[in-house]
């Protein structure tokens, strides 16, 4: 699998994956994309890496555990939520910032809540494609 | 009072729980200290009775469970008060006995646990006011019965006796409760007190009564070991002497016998009473009567004889004359008298000297002393010879026999043989082991300690003193009791010793004359105990086991073919029901569109959907793994496509990202699975296809009809596209669905994706101790 | 297009159906596989099928088009398709561990628990 | 700010919890009994804010229903979720003890902790989809809870398990694109009003049937109740006792819920179909029940059985029945986790679950025969303990002859009666083979077998749900009270309606 040019051509896709992951999740909200499709692609960015260059590169790669990634992603989609308790409004209501942002758009706690779904399937896909390549293969 | 009455109950369950503790504290002399409690009970009872006398009853009444009618309510009359006298003071004389006979046993604490227990609950089942709270107690008494019978818990006779004791008692017990249930319906009340109070004739003449009669008479047949459910009770005697003196004598196998005398004035008005109870009794009395006299145990013969008086007591009731009741009553007392003592005089002799044959005892007298003379008291009581409560008793029995209305003699007949059989066992019981020559037992005899012969004594004594003095008791119990079986009817006049020179008095002569003579005879009419034991093999014990295992045989036939250990067989199972219940009502609502109104495909449509079939079909048929998930990709990417075709980007694009995903993951699992294995056989796999042909079809028949009509309103997701920008700021709706509108779905759904990926590293990395890591090649 | 579209999820049913009774372990995975796209198939077709009109808000409206696709169904549909997904990992890793485990493939075997 | 959103929050804080601290068993084990703790009084709570009869709404995002999500506490949920609590709480402290190590630090209370989310969600929601979502969330802790360790015993359960649930589960998101796209909500309360105004009455009636199946299999109805015998066995006493106690009962309320507040437009036909599914169901399971020598799978087969009890009360649709009903699921859950946390501790003194090999303890635990006896009594309907008034109950609803069933009522009422004996015959079965019998050799019972800290963990939820259990027989009218005003709400949904569907001030 280590051949030279996916080695090389896997480095280029990985970051630009990651990129177009976060764009994804940004442009969620008004186009196709979103935190599902944004965490899938991110989490895809180092399964082609882990197939190219091997688990413990991609491992390496992300630099956290990948089920720090969902404990943190469930963790930001809750705060996300509670946000809107903490205005007295029922959980899960989205607050808004009143001005809008290029590209993104108006800011909001949905999208904090977005981000938290983000991290989390990255989180998973990652746990779960790492758990089974790795399976048999090392400790 | 009636808080007195609750006092005592709650004080003898306190005790009960106190036990085990009590017996750490004190060891052997907890019963001692515990038997103050039926002591002062009987006290209390006793100072109940000039109050019952006048015709108040004691009562009780308190809230319980509302809602389904449940009350605590209690009644003392009569009735109540005779066994509430007989269960305390029986029971203190018990409590002494078994302190006794159980000295040094570790269970002793536990042992009166369930005794006291029994006695709260058997006190509960003769003053409770309200059917249910008498079922409760009822129960309560199966229950204790079980753990008392079960006592010598190591052995696998004493644990199959309880447990059929349980079981014939717990079915009859069910059925009562079916039948208290329906008639507290009928009635509308379940207080005793005020369904007496009713007009009897008035219920009796609904079409449901007799279908209630015969569902509470089982309970009472159950409980009182009335044929063909008596075999349990001897069954029984695996008990200790003091449990089977308590509860196989003078308590709770009374208790059907309460139960018919409580419920007298109503169901004695059915037209069916007197032709089921007074032959059942009647039956009952002759078998226990005829089977006794094939044992060569003395507590099977007093237990079968005990059957022979439940027989009495009920064909008494079933007769249902003034004179029969109270007849009833006063043999109620006397057995519960003397067989109580007979029970315990019969313990101490197996205690002290090993064995229960009447053929190997004999001569104890000299050794035994008190307990000779308390058994030989209570055997003339059992034996009916005069200046015993027993005469008086049987006096009465053979003058309601001889004014009650029947076929010739009959009643006469049946009573005179099951009468003499009990001379010649009265002897055998009482008279026996004690004179005679001496014969060596496995243990040298010795007298029991003073706490096994106080108790028979005084029970003798009672008898002697009632049997001298019947009036009195008469006047305090037996008529109170008599009148409140007959519902206030009969006089409460108390019992004479004298009558006169009557046939009644010819026939107590007949009797003892004719039970000496067949005492006489007993060694020979041994031979007939081969006739008893056939009886005993092919009786209604029998039926009740091949009953039980039938019931397990079709168990474990019904079990098998079920939970057969084939996951094929249970999907199949799930997804025929499915199809059985769906396809069910599909015929009234699939109308077949017409070819003209449905919407032509687009080519490009129709090639996606065959892709799909053909996709799902090979798979299916596929040998190699690879092309099988290749083909799974298919019809993934179809899908995709659909989605794509009708407006679902999102979707789409889902689908294809998590379809690669897949892919990875089914490619990177399958590495280490096994190849495809072919195990169905053809016929199998045919069959299957079939099935799974016939499940498609339902299935999209059932697309079919979902896709033929359509919300005619969709507010909700109208409201969704109206809002989303407007309030969510968001141009997708879709997901601003999943972020704001069904947040909480998305929540829910990374949730699910959270704990999958955990398991799937747990699954994984978690091994079973000892599996190696890889045993694949 | 109604009728096309239910044969095709029928047979996705009839097809997973069919692996789900087999005695194969691997089988039984792709029974379940099969078994999700269809269920997500009968949603969508459920929901109501519209060609070209996805649930956007175009750029010079404030609410979405009457005409537009529903998009509820749509977003029932990727809740179930990522379920669906992290089962079907969740699944592979437990045949995995039973193959593992048991040494056999073979459904017919795994039932030393569950014999009657 | 009621209880509600709590009740969800708590499960969901505690397992991301553990999550994070997976590598401290401290940690683990601080959230995981901690979490549990909290829940509970979180259920107290919002037992004590639905105990007035009021129907709570909680429009999650504050969209308006039946736009947004709503959850809805009323008594029925109230109830089940703090029945949940107690179970889980019981279970939490009982795992202390029970589960290894190496279960711990792959994530056994993050399950936990999922699964009761799960549980909670399922027992609040007001939304069918929801629902199915908190199902999904249920089960798939459930599978792997079942499956953590790998042991070959839990493979085999396992796969079953899960095929069969799956299969439940594609019914059920079925059913509910149905139900959309039929009515084009998915708010219970709305599809109440919309599926009889808009579907055709066979429709509404198929679409119950997938309900119905979907939901069955979850509760372990005849014919679809394989899966639980074959697996509930396997895994470690605490999983198993966690899943008797609740897991079926998820299936059990969701037929509750949708067949009193949906699916009503044809009783004589749904719930005439329910009655006799409930009355095989109490009949299979008994009689596999009767035959089994695994203390697990005896109590597992009558876990089937009284399942059919509660589906009776369901069936027979009278307010006696359904408040018998939801007597019977709350005293159901005590007493039989309970049971199942006592077959493991019998299994770690006698070293087995085998009732032939099983023996003694009588003798050497006599405080473990005491609060064996109180749930196994209370199961086979020995008055006055719990089991004996929820079948009363239920049996005096059948034989009360004012349900549209006639006839068939009584037979029903009959076959509840037959069946408790059996019960009370495996009872005593599981009495005599495991505590008065003699101990067998090599499993002998032995007090100090098992150290004492350990001992406390093992013994304290066994004894407290004991305590519950008397609390219920001496008390029931308090309990029952409760029982007959949910099922008052339940058979009079118009004021659960109203509640969600009011427009928001």
């Amino acid at each position: 699998m280590n051949s030279v040019i996916l080695v090389t051509v896997s480095r280029l896709l990985t970051g630009l994956l990651l990129v177009f992951s976060v764009f994804l999740l940004l442009r969620g909200h008004n186009l196709p994309g979103g935190g599902f499709a944004g965490g899938l692609v991110a989490a895809s960015a180092f399964v082609l890496h882990a197939l190219a260059n091997g688990f413990p590169s991609a491992r390496r790669l992300l630099g956290v555990p990948p089920r720090l990634l969902i404990g943190f992603g469930l963790a930001v989609a809750i705060l996300g939520g509670v946000a809107g308790m903490l205005a007295g409004r029922p959980f899960l209501t989205g607050l808004w910032d009143k001005t809008p942002l290029p590209v993104i758009g108006k800011l909001g706690t949905p999208l904090l809540f977005d981000a938290g779904v983000y991290f989390t399937v990255f989180g998973v896909v990652c746990l779960i494609v790492f758990s089974l390549g790795e399976e048999g293969e090392e400790d | 009072m009636g808080t007195l009455l609750v006092i005592i109950l709650g004080a003898v369950f306190v005790a009960a729980a106190l036990a085990p503790w009590l017996h750490r504290l004190c060891g052997d002399r907890t019963g001692l200290v515990l038997s103050a409690v039926p002591l002062a009970a009987t006290g209390c009872f006793a100072a109940m009775i000039p109050r019952v006398m006048a015709g108040n009853a004691v009562v009780f009444h308190h809230a319980w469970v509302p809602s389904l009618g449940i009350n605590l309510d209690f009644c003392v009359d009569g009735l109540s008060l005779l066994f509430l006298l007989l269960i305390s003071a029986i029971g203190t004389f018990v409590t002494w006995y078994a302190a006794g006979y159980l000295a040094g046993k570790a269970d002793l604490g536990k042992f009166y646990l369930y005794l006291f227990g029994f006695m709260g609950s058997m006190m509960g089942v003769v003053s409770a006011d309200h059917l249910v709270l008498l079922f409760v107690f009822w129960e309560l008494t199966s229950l204790t019965s079980y753990l008392l019978i079960g006592y010598y818990h190591n052995e696998p006779r004493s644990r199959a006796a309880a447990l059929q004791a349980l079981l014939v008692t717990g079915a009859g017990g069910l059925a009562m409760l079916a039948g208290i249930i329906l008639l507290g319906r009928m009635a509308g009340t379940f207080e005793i007190s005020a369904l007496l109070r009713l007009d009897p004739a008035t219920l009796v003449s609904q079409p449901g009564f007799p279908a209630i009669l015969i569902l509470i008479l089982l309970g009472a047949f159950t409980k009182s070991a009335q044929f063909p459910f008596h075999f349990w009770l001897p069954n029984a005697m695996e008990a200790p002497a003091p449990v089977s003196a308590y509860l196989h004598s003078a308590t709770m196998v009374k208790a059907g016998v309460f139960l018919l005398a409580r419920l007298h004035p109503l169901l004695s008005a059915s037209p069916l009473w007197l032709p089921i109870v007074a032959p059942v009794g009647a039956i009952t009395m002759l078998v226990g009567a005829l089977l006794a006299l094939g044992q060569s145990d003395l507590k099977k013969i007093l237990a079968y004889t005990t059957v022979g008086v439940l027989g009495t007591l009920t064909m008494l009731l079933g007769l249902g004359t003034e004179l029969a009741v109270k007849a009833a009553m006063a043999y109620l007392l006397a057995h519960a008298l003397y067989k109580a003592a007979l029970f315990m005089t019969s313990g101490s002799i197996d205690h002290e000297t090993g064995t229960r044959d009447p053929e190997a005892l004999g001569g104890l007298r000299r050794a035994m002393p008190f307990t000779a003379a308390a058994a030989l008291v209570a055997a003339l009581s059992m034996a009916g010879l005069p200046f015993l409560l027993g005469f008086v008793s049987k006096e009465y029995f053979y003058k309601a026999l001889l004014e009650a209305e029947g076929p010739g003699m009959l009643w006469e007949m049946l009573g005179l043989a099951a009468s003499v059989v009990m001379v010649a066992l009265a002897a055998t019981a009482g008279f026996k082991p004690f004179w005679g020559a001496l014969k060596p037992t496995p243990k040298p005899a010795h007298e029991a300690p003073w706490l096994m012969w106080l108790g028979p004594l005084l029970l003798g004594a009672a008898s002697l003193k009632t049997g001298l003095f019947p009036g009195m008791v008469g006047d305090c119990l037996v008529g109170p009791a008599t009148s409140a079986v007959l519902g206030g009817a009969g006089e409460s006049v108390g019992l004479k010793l004298w009558h006169g020179w009557t046939a009644a008095l010819a026939l107590s002569v007949v009797t003892l004359l004719l039970g000496a003579a067949l005492y006489g005879l007993l060694p020979r009419i041994r031979a007939a105990r081969g006739i008893c034991r056939v009886l005993g093999r092919f009786g209604p014990e029998r039926g009740f086991e091949l009953l039980l295992h039938g019931l397990l045989s079709f168990a474990r036939w019904q079990t098998h073919l079920l939970q057969n250990g084939h996951l094929r067989n249970y999907v199949l199972t799930t997804v025929l029901f499915t199809v059985l219940l769906v396809g069910w009502m599909l015929p009234g609502i699939v109308s077949v569109p017409a070819w003209d109104t449905m919407v032509a495909p687009h080519v490009l449509t129709v090639i996606v959907c065959l892709l799909i079939m053909a996709g799902s079909v090979f798979a299916c048929v596929s040998q190699s793994r690879f092309n099988a998930i290749l083909a799974m990709g298919v019809v993934g990417l179809g899908v995709a496509m659909i989605f794509f075709m009708f407006s679902a980007p999102d979707l789409a694009m889902t689908q294809v990202l998590v379809e690669t995903l897949a892919l990875v993951l089914f490619v990177l699992a399958f590495y280490r699975l096994p190849s495809f294995g072919q195990y169905s056989g053809r016929a199998v796999r045919w069959r299957d296809a079939a099935l799974a042909v016939v499940f498609g079809a339902v299935m999209a028949t059932v697309v079919l009809v979902v896709q033929s009509s359509h919300a005619p309103d969709n507010a909700v997701s109208r409201f969704m596209g109206e809002h989303s920008l407007e309030s969510a700021n968001g141009r997708n709706v879709v997901n601003v669905i999943l972020v704001d509108f069904r947040a909480l779905d998305t929540l829910g759904e990374i949730s699910v994706l959270a704990i999958a990926a955990l398991g799937v590293f747990a699954m994984l990395r978690l091994r079973p101790r000892g599996a190696r890591k890889e045993t694949k090649p | 297009m109604e009728l096309l579209l239910a044969v095709t999820i029928g047979t996705v049913y009839a097809a997973a159906f069919y692996l789900l009774l087999r005695r194969g372990l691997v089988k039984l995975v792709l029974g379940i596989a099969l078994l999700s796209q269809a269920v997500n198939l009968l949603l969508f077709a459920a929901g109501g099928l519209r060609e070209g009109a996805v649930p956007f808000i175009a750029a010079d409206e404030t609410t979405l088009a009457a005409t537009g696709a529903d998009p509820l169904p749509q977003a029932l549909i990727l809740t179930a398709i990522v379920i669906s997904f992290g089962v079907l990992a969740f699944t592979l890793a437990m045949v995995h561990r039973a193959d593992q485990s048991t040494g056999t493939d073979d459904l017919d075997d795994l039932k030393s628990t569950d014999a009657p | 700010m009621n209880a509600v959103t709590f009740a969800i929050l708590t499960p969901l804080v505690a397992a991301t919890l553990c999550m994070l601290t997976l590598r401290s068993g401290v940690a683990q084990r601080l959230f995981g009994v901690g979490g549990m703790a909290v829940l509970l009084l979180v259920a107290v709570r919002l037992m004590s804010e639905v105990a007035d009869g009021s129907v709570l709404v909680v429009r999650f995002g504050d969209w308006p229903a039946p736009f947004g999500i709503v959850l809805v506490g009323d008594l029925l949920s109230g109830i089940m979720v703090l029945v949940s609590a107690i179970i889980g709480l019981a279970v939490a402290v009982y795992s202390l003890a029970d589960i290894d190590a190496r279960r711990e630090r792959f994530g056994y209370y993050t399950f936990l902790h999922f699964m009761m989310l799960g549980v909670c969600g399922s027992f609040l929601t007001g939304d069918i989809f929801n629902m199915f979502v908190w199902f999904e969330v249920m089960l798939i802790s459930s599978f792997v809870l079942m499956s953590l360790g790998g042991e070959r015993p839990q493979m085999e359960g396992a796969v079953k398990y899960v095929t069969l649930n799956l299969i439940s589960s594609s019914l059920f998101l079925a059913a509910c694109g149905i139900l959309y796209g039929q009515t084009g909500t998915l708010n219970m309360a709305d599809l109440a009003v919309r599926s009889r105004e808009y579907m055709r009455p066979e429709l509404l009636t198929m679409t119950a049937m997938l309900f119905l199946v979907a939901f069955g299999l979850k509760a372990a109805m005849f014919p679809l109740f394989f899966w639980l015998p074959a697996s509930y066995h396997t895994p470690p006493v605490a999983v198993s006792a966690v899943f008797a106690g609740l897991l079926t009962k998820v299936g059990v309320y969701a037929l509750i819920r949708t067949f009193t507040l949906i699916f009503t437009n044809d009783v004589v036909f749904t719930h005439g179909l329910l009655l006799g599914l409930a009355g095989a169901t109490m009949i299979a399971g008994v009689l596999g029940a009767m035959i089994q020598f695994d203390f697990r799978r005896l109590l597992s087969f009558h876990i089937v059985s009284q399942i059919g009890y509660m589906v009776l009360g369901l069936a027979l649709f009278t307010p006696l029945a359904v408040a018998a009903t939801v007597f019977y699921i709350f005293h159901h859950i005590v007493v039989k986790a309970n049971l199942f946390l006592i077959s493991g501790i019998t299994a770690r003194y006698g070293g087995t679950f085998d009732l032939k090999k099983l023996g003694g303890f009588y003798a050497a635990l006599p405080l473990l025969a005491l609060l064996f006896f109180i749930p196994a009594m209370s199961l086979g309907g020995i008055p006055p303990l719990s089991g004996f008034f929820a079948k009363f109950g239920i049996v005096k609803a059948g034989l009360a002859g004012d349900t549209v069933f006639g006839g068939w009522a009584v037979v029903l009422a009959v076959v509840a009666l037959a069946v408790g004996l059996l019960t009370l015959f495996s009872m005593t079965k599981i009495w005599a083979e495991v505590f008065w019998k003699a101990p067998t050799e090599g499993h002998v019972p032995h007090g100090g077998a098992i150290p004492a800290g350990e001992k406390f963990l093992l013994f304290a939820p066994v004894a407290a749900l004991a305590a519950l259990t008397l609390a219920i027989s001496f008390f029931p009218q308090y309990f029952f009270d409760f029982a007959a005003r949910a099922a008052e709400q339940l058979l009079h949904p118009e004021t659960y309606i109203k509640a969600v569907l009011e427009p928001v001030p």
